[in-house]
């Protein structure tokens, strides 16, 4: 079942839970306005782990469980925001579940 | 209760069938829920180790690109069947990093050392 | 007490079902606490209600949900597993709607359970 | 430690008794079950019994009267019971299917 915004002048269409059928279509802006249809304002912190997570899938086509994008953000941002308190803090909803959706990629499986 | 800790025995090519990914699937979670997994690769299952594929051709999610992210979950032991390379004219030449190349007999010992065995 | 996990992989049209459930009937004869029966990859089929098989054929899945009543057996099925097999894995439908393909004695979970399973048991044996 | 290997297939046109085969030892216990039980005719089978030295090879009794196989003398039959208590006798199983 998917579901299609306007975004832009252009359709794009998205899962039923809101993510992107296609993750190349993504941009920034479009990662924006998905965050404001959840009533959500990214900031400059929401953004790095966005990017963060985006970079993750595309070399390695998983979009990364929380253990491991903490421990692959260590070495990038350091212990500070590399924990799991810091990133729930950004995305109550779960930072795989929540960055996954803004970075344009598709819903993490419900197990992982 | 103890911590398990589980090998994952490879046996089947990676794009005919499912069988590589879903052993993916389990090795991730345990790895997420820091649970020791160790990777084993006997048979056919060696494919999914050797180097210049690409699954996008097929139209397949590369799930082998996953493999170099095995340090973010802790998945550190590697193990493939020298045998098993050897009947397929495979060198020691793999996409990822730090695998274990044993003997059948190494590797069998290797193999029972774990609570518990699942292979795919 | 020995404590034992069973996963199971093959799909209720094959023969290799009836030989998990053997085996599994025959653990539960000897008091063998079974901690779960994880149902992965082709497996999950076993919780398709809309399964129907000619009554003369082997019944896996009414056989399920015997051993469930029976001897409180706990079912888990793979969530990713099943809604790839077209499965209705939905949060918002209950599992004994009309409207759910999952036959409710079966548990919705997901790999995680699978690594719990694991730790409570003493064997684990794939079928 | 001897770890449980469950044999589902027929060596005659797969793999799996050949792999199993490489990491057995001879204090392991073999089962033939399901398709498995073709393997007792099997050249593989002499191979186990003769040159890993493996000293228990089983059957399940019905599993292998129902394909048509004869049994051996040197391989014992066994129950679905009987495999449930090996599972807990050895210290892990494999299942080659």
């Amino acid at each position: 079942m998917a579901i299609t915004l306007s975004f832009k002048g252009e359709t794009i269409t998205t899962d039923k839970h809101g993510y992107l059928e296609d993750h190349q279509v993504w941009s920034e802006d479009l990662g924006t306005y998905i965050a404001e249809l959840d009533g959500i304002e990214l900031t400059q912190a929401h953004w790095e782990v966005i990017n963060f997570v985006r970079a993750f899938y595309l070399t390695y086509k998983t979009s990364p469980a929380i253990r491991a994008l903490t421990k692959a953000m260590k070495a990038e941002f350091g212990e500070e925001k590399a924990n799991s308190r810091y990133l729930y803090k950004l995305f109550p909803e779960g930072p795989a579940k929540q960055a996954t959706k803004y970075a344009g990629l598709p819903k993490p499986a419900r197990c992982i | 209760m103890a911590n398990k800790v589980l090998a994952i025995l490879n046996s089947k090519a990676p794009y005919s069938s499912t069988f590589g990914k879903d052993s993916l699937d389990i090795a991730l979670i345990f790895g997420s829920y820091e649970q020791g997994v160790s990777l084993f690769f006997q048979g056919e299952g060696v494919f999914q180790l050797i180097p210049n594929q690409d699954g996008q051709q097929l139209s397949m999610k590369d799930y082998l690109k996953t493999f170099s992210a095995f340090e973010f979950y802790d998945i550190e032991d590697i193990y493939v069947c020298l045998e098993s390379l050897q009947e397929r004219k495979l060198s020691n030449a793999f996409h990822i990093e730090k695998v274990n190349i044993l003997p059948a007999k190494e590797f069998a010992a290797k193999l029972k050392q774990h609570d518990c065995i699942l292979r795919f | 007490m020995n404590k034992l996990a069973v996963i199971i992989t093959s799909p209720p049209s094959s023969n290799l079902s009836v030989t998990a459930i053997e085996y599994v009937e025959a653990a539960l004869a000897m008091q063998i606490d079974i901690v779960g029966v994880f149902f992965y990859q082709d497996g999950v089929m076993h919780a398709n209600s809309y399964v129907d098989i000619p009554s003369d054929e082997y019944q896996a899945n009414a056989k399920w949900l015997t051993l469930k009543n029976k001897f409180k057996l706990p079912l888990h099925l793979c969530a990713t597993a099943a809604s790839k097999r077209g499965l209705c894995i939905d949060e918002t439908i209950k599992p004994d709607s009309q409207l759910s393909n999952i036959d409710n004695a079966f548990a919705v979970s997901g790999l995680g359970e699978l690594v719990e399973l694991t730790n409570y048991a003493d064997r684990v044996v794939q079928f | 430690m001897a770890t449980l290997h469950l044999v589902r297939k027929s060596a005659f046109n797969s793999q799996e008794l050949l792999q199993c085969c490489q990491v057995l030892t001879s204090l392991d216990i073999l089962i033939l079950i399901d398709d498995g039980c073709y393997n007792l005719n099997h050249d593989l089978l002499a191979d186990i019994k003769e040159i890993i030295s493996v000293k228990h090879i089983k059957v399940i009794k019905h599993h292998a009267a129902a394909r048509g196989q004869y049994v051996p003398k040197d391989i014992e039959r066994i129950s679905m019971s009987d495999l449930v208590s090996l599972t807990f006798e050895t210290e892990n199983v494999i299942t080659w299917q």
